[in-house]
């Protein structure tokens, strides 16, 4: 895997089932976001394969929300997109119903990050894929997503996550990438010229 | 042996470098002999007195400007198709050279318009589309510079390269169509020889042979540089990761 | 030597200034850059050992 | 497909969404040119057709970085690429959202506009003809402009450079209905060039620009 | 202060930082006109100096959000505003760069472009002189069109329709001086109320658009 | 004091003197973030008045890097405004030195925080005013942040931060927003018309 053309992680592999969560750590710029946006299918593997890319709704650094749409109107775009998830109940699990009518851009760093992670819920896909989800959020609202998750796993799905701080989800799996680190070798594209 | 093995980096420095000194000379050669016999030692005109010399430059370089895109264009599609390294690198190779041709026929052909027709420039559709051609130049040229992934850029400005083209014919017919023109018609191919006299048709030809191989020979040397620059990269990237 | 250009003297010598003006910089720039990174990468080649 | 257009649509008229900006500037450049060449009605008239459809194209032109740039800034656009949509769909949709959002309040607003540089009579129709087929070939061959350019900080500029030449013909065809038809000349030959262009880069021109923008997202 | 100026300087001719490209836009307006109002020389003379000072400002124009945007956006402005520099000094420095880099470049340009659309023989030095004085007044001009819209998000159009009124005036003088010298005609007056404009704008322009900036910060 | 118009918190006052951290603490939407902007100087008080603002360098959500230039650029920048830091120290501090030559836009977030970090050390300021300042950073990272403010608090400077996660930094005092938040109130422009 490689990113700007440097490969970044090798022999790593593993496969998720439905009901299980698999939590990514490592320290800063061991490759997690690398890892997560080559299996959300953003950029191809520069060896391997994943598969069941169809089945993965990606939350990435940034949350895509338009800040001159409100609350609802972000979370129903995206709910249209993906054929049609229930805002509602997304709005109420990320405790957003207050702030339904709220533009996205006069809301506080914790309140976007949470209707990103909103977001989620109405894609209606079972593999969630997403790059430190928790960045920004305050203890309760880390509590609202490891429920969030829960009810995910319990309902069939799969999460894979890269994050720094410890979610409060005991059942989720750990993989440390930094062992998977790429020897120093030649840049992807590059090895014709070595 | 099949043509691809050229298109490995080290293989096509190797061959170059073997030929490089042969062709810098030739180019040299013929440049010298062509302009020299066609400053010094050709009549004038009846016509258009001494300016008729001026073909000498204007001719080979609007020819090379208009082949440089060409085998842009067939590098992107390589590129595109077989994904070889060194084709993508010798049409950014080739763009800057194509572009110096481009400018050299604009200059040339405004200086020569300026006692033929009493003006620098006039909206005549060959120098039209000259000038359109100079701005996909420079267009392809800057996306090059602006992306930063050799990879990326290489795809983006073959794509961008294939689409111009078929836009730049689009302008061509366009242009015609706009305005009728003042620009002598094409009279350079071999059956009607006839059009140019051939005391200028010789030195003429020696020059064109000039312009080529130092075009080639520039295009060789650009992508060896470019080939070492794209090596350089690729040897820092890794040692920085070590 | 040199022929007599007549009245065009300025357009044709002008043309065949700019001309050889822009050709010898762009080998120039070309060459160049050509040692310059040749030298660059021979010094990392070497650092390499 | 349909709620992403919708979207467009509402974020263009949103504050800030840019909608009708297009058309300023329109006016703006046609107000701007009798400063620059002198008041002068006969002159304005025989430059009127022409001035109306480079303003027109510059007027598209400026508009095309909104296309891509915000939904790339804010991360909409990676989460676009991962939904159920096919790039070529999302490309077709942007450029019909730019189309509706630019191109057509300029066609609409170009009769009026003709008015300040006193267009002669018969050219009304064919300067509105010749924009309503014209600028959806802009309107595409910008959004190709706006793939290859986005991601880079403030493509702005580099992507006018890219565009402009490629939009050299459709300029030529469009200004010239519009030239002979305020002189009242025959129009079809250059009419019929300028739909055959436009309808070609409608067809062809999003598979180009869906290719660029999956490359950009790599 | 100088640091501020360098790194700006420097950040714009970095890749993607736009140097150049306002002048290659300036070129590609002037390169436009003749294909919308047709090739025939005598009116393109004409409309010469007019068309030339209305590209030159357009490509002003369209570099003017790039002043302030890029800093707003990564959160430089922020920081240096809160940095020990006199707020004037950065809308004063910011000014200077966009000068530097977009209207410097059209003025050494303008004369080579007047070529293309064959203007008359006086009215090169004219054309380069008067943009001289007047493109500082520009950047000025635009720099607090710039802080108004900072942060609106592509506030681009929105900025072209403000600055675009107040750019009118220096347009005029600048263009009559252009049109009188390529006519041969006398310039003083308009040189001089250019002139004046100029270092008016200079002089009293940066403690507004350092008072807007401070505003838009708040 | 006021986000939008909104007034947000009220009846808040602290001094905070040489050595000394204070870190704030509350849940999401809070009011952190405008605390911290007013302190910065960025936005003035609604009612009541910072002092001091000369002293404080400011570090918020976002971190002013220009991607096109390279790490020590950056800095350089920033060390020349502020009248010249030591830019190689406050690399070295951050672990950036590898780095140095890596355009900032190519680095990844956790990089990334770390040279907007390093630039609070090339001010020079003796008040550090931060929001959210490990958002992104490993353990290890915010392990060489925490070093970097003791070794500020030890040499006379101050700090102000913001922040959801606990810092190892046991000598700060602690001060939790969520109980000055403001009565619901006219918007603070608004008063002369009710
Ligand atoms: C900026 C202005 C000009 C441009 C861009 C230009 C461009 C070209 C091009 C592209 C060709 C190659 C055509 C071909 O081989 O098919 C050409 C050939 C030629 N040009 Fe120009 N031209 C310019 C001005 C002039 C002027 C002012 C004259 C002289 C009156 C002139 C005389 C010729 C001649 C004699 C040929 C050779 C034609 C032939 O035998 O094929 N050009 N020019
Ligand atoms: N465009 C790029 N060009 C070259 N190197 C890059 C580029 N983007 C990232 N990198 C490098 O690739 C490595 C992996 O980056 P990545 O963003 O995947 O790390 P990460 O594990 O997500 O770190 P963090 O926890 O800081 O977000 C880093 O060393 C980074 O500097
Ligand atoms: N422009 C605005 N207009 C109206 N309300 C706003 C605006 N910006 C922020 N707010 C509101 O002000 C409150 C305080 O926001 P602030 O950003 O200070 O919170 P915070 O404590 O930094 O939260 P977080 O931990 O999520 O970053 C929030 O309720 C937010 O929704
Ligand atoms: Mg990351
Ligand atoms: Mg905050």
């Amino acid at each position: 895997m490689s990113r700007g053309g440097v490969p970044v992680l090798e022999g790593l592999s593993f496969v998720l089932e439905a009901g299980q969560a698999l939590v990514l750590r490592g320290p800063n710029g061991s490759g997690k976001t690398t890892l997560i946006r080559t299996i959300a299918g953003l950029q191809p593997p520069l060896e391997g394969r994943v598969s069941g890319i169809e089945a993965v709704a990606y939350a990435g650094h940034q949350d895509g929300l338009k800040t001159s749409l409100d609350v609802v109107e972000n979370l129903a775009f995206w709910a249209a997109v993906y054929g049609g998830g229930d805002v509602e109940a997304a709005m109420a699990r990320f405790d957003l119903t207050d702030l339904r009518d709220r533009l996205a851009g006069n809301l506080s760093a914790g309140q976007k990050r949470r209707l990103g992670l909103a977001r989620l819920l109405v894609t209606g896909r079972p593999v969630w894929v997403l790059d430190e989800p928790t960045v920004s959020l305050d203890t309760a609202s880390v509590g609202l997503f490891a429920d969030a998750v829960k009810a995910h796993l319990a309902s069939g799905g799969a999460a894979l996550m890269a994050t720094h701080i410890d979610l409060g989800l005991p059942e989720a799996r750990m993989l440390d990438v930094a062992p998977y680190k790429a020897r120093p070798r030649a840049r992807a594209e590059d090895e014709a010229f070595l | 042996m099949s043509l691809w093995e050229y298109a490995n980096p080290v293989k096509f420095i190797a061959t170059t470098d073997r030929v490089l000194p042969a062709l810098a000379w030739a180019a040299a050669g013929c440049l010298a002999a062509g302009l020299i016999w066609g400053f010094f030692f050709t009549p004038d005109d009846f016509r258009q007195g001494s300016t008729v010399k001026i073909i000498y430059l204007h001719v080979p370089s609007a020819l090379m400007a208009i082949n440089g895109w060409l085998m842009m264009l067939v590098a992107s599609l390589i590129w595109i198709v077989r994904r070889h390294h060194v084709s993508a690198l010798a049409a950014r190779a080739a763009a800057p050279v194509g572009a110096t041709m481009t400018v050299i026929a604009l200059a040339t052909g405004a200086i020569w318009g300026q006692p033929m027709w009493g003006t620098y420039w006039a909206w005549d559709p060959r120098l039209t589309s000259f000038l359109i051609l100079f701005l996909f130049y420079l267009g392809y040229m800057a996306l090059w510079a602006a992306i930063e992934n050799d990879d990326t850029a290489a795809d983006l400005t073959s794509i961008l390269c294939l689409v111009g083209s078929v836009f730049a014919l689009l302008s061509r017919y366009a242009v015609n169509f706009w305005n009728q023109g003042l620009h002598q018609g094409a009279s350079l191919s071999l059956d009607k020889e006839e059009n140019v006299a051939d005391v200028f048709w010789y030195p003429l030809l020696v020059s064109i042979a000039g312009f080529v191989l130092l075009f080639i020979a520039l295009v060789f040397l650009r992508t060896q540089t470019e080939i070492r620059a794209r090596r350089m990269r690729a040897l820092l990237a890794r040692e920085r990761m070590a | 030597m040199m022929p007599d250009l007549g009245k065009y003297a300025d357009t044709v010598l002008s043309a065949y200034a700019v001309s050889l003006v822009l050709i010898v910089a762009l080998v120039a720039l070309s060459v160049m850059r050509a040692r310059k990174v040749r030298r660059a990468l021979d010094e990392v080649e070497g650092r390499r050992g | 497909m349909i709620a992403l257009l919708t979207r467009d649509l509402r974020l263009a008229i949103r504050a800030g969404g840019g909608f009708g900006l297009g058309l300023a500037f329109f006016l703006i450049v046609v107000v701007l040119v009798p400063f620059g060449v002198g008041p002068e009605t006969t002159l304005l008239a025989r430059i009127a057709p022409g001035i109306l459809w480079v303003g027109a194209l510059l007027a598209c032109l400026l508009s095309l970085d909104r296309i891509f740039a915000l939904d790339w800034e804010d991360g909409s656009l990676d989460l676009l690429a991962t939904a159920p949509l096919p790039m070529e769909g999302i490309v077709t949709v942007k450029a019909a959202a730019h189309w509706i959002t630019t191109g057509l309040p300029l066609v609409l607003a170009a009769p009026a506009l003709g008015l300040l540089l006193s267009l002669p009579g018969p050219g009304y129709l064919w300067l509105f003809l010749s924009l309503l087929i014209g600028t959806p070939a802009l309107s595409v061959i910008g959004t190709f402009g706006a793939a290859l350019t986005v991601g880079l900080k403030r493509g702005g500029l580099l992507l006018s450079l890219l565009v402009l030449p490629l939009y050299v013909p459709t300029l030529i065809f469009g200004a010239e209905v519009a030239r002979r038809g305020a002189d009242g000349l025959a129009v079809e030959t250059p009419l019929l060039m300028l739909a055959g262009l436009s309808f070609g880069a409608v067809a062809l021109l999003p598979f180009a620009s869906a290719a660029v923008l999956r490359i950009n997202l790599r």
